[in-house]
């Protein structure tokens, strides 16, 4: 029940993993408890820590939307994007097109090999 | 749609009917000639795309009840479910009326041996399908007129 | 060679339904393209029952002969029929519903769904 | 009478009995109406546990529809089956209860989810004709048969597809899915018509007995991959998926998972049980990795991009049809060499059918967090979201684990089916590994960008009023959560009980033939 998968090449313990985590729970709640409660309350001591920055009041105007999040890898691989948003062009003919022509090329290969 | 005129929806009376008799002569005969539950049922519900056709829908949907055919679609559906189900100790779907050719035979009366559940079964989806393609006519009929009479019935917001 | 024929009538009316979904814009024609697609196709099963001079699959007061045209492919094909009245009678209430959404039944202007 | 002997025919009756009575019970008032969604699921779901315990006691178990007796499948000594018959193996059985888990999970969320919409008679009665659909698919042994399930199932999904019918997106996603599994279903019907008018036989078991490779039958299984393929979302032909996913109800949507493994496994079948080692070249197994890699790597690519909730979601579902394919592939490219087979070969299989498993549970869970949010917040753009973990905690918890899962991570399920099909693909070459491995990262990367838009940061004034779902929802969501956690934390157990009989059964292509063409006489 807690064994091992063997793969072929190795293999997966669920339970070393377990331990390993409880393991690693200990330390991160050991180092916890290692804070010190008696901090000044109401001086910089309380403050948020963000980079050295201001906090702004409202959290809303510093989120960064969805559409933009991995702008970057989108950016660097825009020519691969390109080819694959032209490709669903959402029209109902063009995918029953790709789902024909994937058939026939099968057709046509499967009797060639 | 409009009422067309006096001469189809007369035409219409005579022959509207004879269209109800000659599907369920198909139903009832399921077994033996070609044709069945199925077809026997299309044909009955022709009925209702022609009085659609003749006296127009504002009369038709007033006339007709929609729950009649749901109840006619789930009464054949349990219909032929229950059958299926009565030849249980056998097997779903048993054949459990059946008469052997050979019995028939010998007993010398018919020449045609009943053929037990097949020819119920037939029945059940006669009713059953004349229900359901009536409801699906009067449905899509409905449909046609369904945001040009002000916003759609009952069903608004998805989005609360 | 002639005993071919309806399999030649079924590779072109075929062809003719997959054409048609891709050669015509409006969505009532591609309906009816499918359909010449189903049809094709119930052509294809019955004539795949056939057996020369076979008679009506029906085993009392069918006459004198002795073979019998394959039944099973005839059952086969009334299921796909009533299968085929069913999705051709979803896909015209789809397109009339399309048609109310949309103003349109071109099917190059039906696609808020895409990317 | 023993029932044991009738369970393959009463998992198809039940839900059928559901959908026939619906209209009746729906006017019995709201709360009958639910009490029948969900009796008949967790009825289905009971079922398909006792079946799944019965063939693996029993071995293969089939059922003559209409027979003299539940076993008779050559009558009076004839030397082919003739009427219908349902076979299940042990792969039939687990793919049943996989989906039976999935379609109770999703009719508990439905009930509350759906309180609002009006026609839920017909609702409730789709839904339990989605579930004979994709049930009947799992258990039939017959081709024709599997033609009229998969319609049963298309034509009950166009309509919940659509059933939100004043939304223009949705008749739209409907459309798309109707018109493309219409032609594909015609291209089965072609070719289990074909089998028909060479071997005069519909059952899969007789015809596998006496397959030979000729033309018609490359052709043949050419198209039933296809379309096949084509239903469970494979990558050029996958288009029709994430509209359709995204726009139907989440309770659908929930199914919809698992009826596209369905069609999968009917490729399965028909790749190991009718072709099986008659197959002769390894063309159809390198396109199906080849087919696998691709949905991989570029619906995982389209899902990075996505920023609507459960269409990047959708996208992932073909992603991870791929790992399935890939592994199943693999596994399909060995059959007739039984070293390489057991080398890494069954570990592929195994793989495979675990991930199918897995991906059935986590994505059905992914898919039911989407709607818990649908519902709580009415949005479905990321981009409006945001800081819903302080209001929704258990839906919180229960996306983290659906995603961990799904991105692979190891504690949790997905990471062993993942590193069960690395390896065994490593074997056969290291680009196929390599590509599993990327779609793994990017798989993690945007579902990590889902938890931070959608959970995390700070909360927007306009879900200030967002309360957490109800507890029917919530139990729903319980039931698929539960399963993920019970085969991460006995992933042996799971694999010794739950995936290897299926895979040992997927495999063994003349027991499958045997039970039916040796039975009853």
């Amino acid at each position: 029940m807690w064994g091992k998968v063997y793969t072929g090449f190795g293999y997966w313990d669920a339970s070393a993993w377990i331990l390993f985590f409880f393991i690693a729970a200990f330390f991160t709640l050991w180092l916890r408890s290692q804070g010190r409660s008696d901090y000044k309350k109401g001086t910089d001591q309380d403050e948020i820590y963000w980079s050295g920055n201001e906090v702004p009041e409202d959290g809303e105007d510093i989120t960064v939307p969805a559409s933009s999040a991995y702008w970057g890898f989108r950016k660097a691989l825009e020519p691969f994007y390109k080819g694959l948003l032209g490709m669903h062009t959402g029209i109902a003919t063009d995918i029953v097109g790709y789902y024909v022509i994937a058939v026939a090329f099968l057709a046509v290969f499967i009797l060639l090999v | 749609m409009r009422p067309l005129s006096v001469v189809v929806r007369t035409g219409c009376d005579i022959f509207a009917w004879f269209l109800v008799i000659f599907g369920a002569s198909i139903i009832i005969h399921g077994d033996v000639t070609p044709g069945g539950g199925f077809q026997g049922g299309a044909v009955v519900a022709t009925f209702i795309s022609l009085l659609l056709v003749a006296y127009g829908g504002k009369k038709v949907l007033s006339w007709v009840r929609l729950n009649i055919f749901n109840s006619l679609l789930v009464f054949g559906l349990m219909l032929f479910f229950l059958l299926g189900i009565m030849g249980f100790p056998n097997s779903f779907f048993y054949n459990f009326l059946a008469i052997p050719h050979e019995v028939v035979q010998a007993s010398g009366h018919g020449v045609i041996p009943p053929s037990g559940t097949i020819a119920l079964m037939d029945i059940a989806v006669g009713i059953e399908v004349a229900g359901g393609l009536s409801l699906i006519v009067l449905s899509m009929f409905r449909g046609i007129r369904i945001f040009r009479e002000g916003p759609m019935e009952e069903e608004l917001g998805h989005d609360r | 060679m002639i005993g071919n024929a309806p399999f030649f009538v079924v590779g072109v009316l075929f062809l003719m339904g997959l054409l048609g979904i891709f050669m015509t814009k409006n969505l009532i024609k591609i309906a009816i393209a499918v359909s010449i697609l189903g049809s094709s196709v119930n052509i294809f099963l019955v004539a795949l029952g056939y057996r020369t001079g076979g008679t009506i699959p029906v085993h009392f007061l069918a006459g004198e002969g002795s073979t019998m045209v394959m039944p099973t492919p005839q059952a086969m094909t009334l299921t796909a029929i009533v299968i085929a009245l069913a999705t051709t009678a979803l896909l015209l209430s789809l397109i009339m519903l399309v048609w109310r959404h949309y103003g349109t039944i071109d099917v190059d202007e039906i696609r808020r769904l895409r990317g | 009478m023993n029932w044991n002997e009738h369970l393959p025919a009463l998992i198809l009756i039940i839900p059928l009995f559901g959908a026939f009575i619906a209209p009746v019970c729906s006017l019995g008032g709201k709360t009958a109406r639910n009490i029948l969604l969900v009796a008949i699921s967790f009825l289905t779901l009971i079922v398909a546990f006792m079946l799944w315990r019965h063939v693996l006691a029993n071995g293969i178990s089939y059922y003559v529809m209409g027979g003299d007796k539940f076993n008779l499948s050559l009558p009076s000594g004839m030397a082919l089956p003739v009427r219908i018959i349902l076979e299940v193996d042990a792969f039939s059985a687990f793919m049943a209860l996989c989906g039976a888990i999935v379609s109770f999970a999703g009719a508990l969320f439905s009930v509350n989810y759906m309180n609002r919409f009006t026609g839920m008679g017909r609702f409730v009665s789709l839904y339990c004709l989605l579930t004979a659909g994709m049930i009947g698919m799992m258990v039939t042994g017959d081709i024709f048969n599997f033609f009229i399930f998969i319609e049963i199932s298309s034509i009950a999904s166009f309509g919940l597809i659509a059933f939100w019918r004043d939304k223009p997106t949705a008749i739209e996603a409907s459309f798309k899915y109707a018109l493309i599994s219409q032609v594909g279903s015609m291209f089965i019907l072609i070719a289990a018509g074909a089998l028909y008018g060479r071997y005069n036989m519909l059952n899969m078991a007789a015809i596998g007995s006496v397959l030979k490779m000729g033309s018609m039958e490359k052709l043949v299984l050419v198209f039933l991959v296809g379309s096949l393929a084509m239903k469970c979302g494979t990558f050029p032909m996958h288009m029709w998926l994430p509209d359709a996913y995204a726009e139907a109800p989440t309770g659908v949507t929930c199914l919809l998972v698992a009826v596209s493994q369905a069609s999968l496994y009917g490729l399965m079948r028909v790749c190991f049980s009718i072709y099986g080692a008659t197959m002769g070249s390894s063309f159809i197994p390198w396109m199906l990795i080849v087919f696998g890699l691709a949905s991989m790597f570029f619906g995982v690519s389209m899902a990075v991009v996505q920023h609507e909730i459960k269409r990047l979601m959708g996208y992932h579902s073909v992603s991870q049809v791929g790992y399935m394919l890939l592994g199943l592939g693999v596994g399909l490219l060995v059959l007739d060499d039984a070293r390489a087979m057991a080398d890494y070969g069954f570990t592929a299989i195994k793989g495979g059918v675990f991930h199918i498993f897995n991906y059935t549970m986590y994505k059905a869970l992914l898919f039911l967090t989407a709607g818990a949010i649908y519902y709580a917040t009415g949005k479905k753009d990321l981009n409006e979201m945001g800081g819903l973990a302080r209001r929704m905690p258990y839906t919180t918890f229960m996306f983290v684990i659906a995603a961990a899962a799904i991105s692979g991570l190891p504690p949790f399920n997905g990471f062993v089916s993942k590193l069960l099909i690395y390896e065994s693909s490593f074997a056969v070459h290291p680009f196929l590994a390599v590509v599993a491995l990327v779609t793994s990262v990017l798989t993690l990367a945007s579902f990590v960008k889902v938890f931070q838009t959608a959970f995390l940061g700070p909360e927007k004034s306009s879900l200030a009023k967002v309360q957490e779902v109800p507890a029917a929802m919530l139990i729903g969501m319980v039931v698929l959560t539960a399963a993920i956690l019970g085969a991460s934390l006995f992933p042996s157990w799971t694999l010794s009980t739950l995936v290897e009989p299926a895979a040992r059964a997927l495999v063994d292509q003349s027991g499958y033939i045997g039970a039916i063409l040796g039975g009853g006489m």
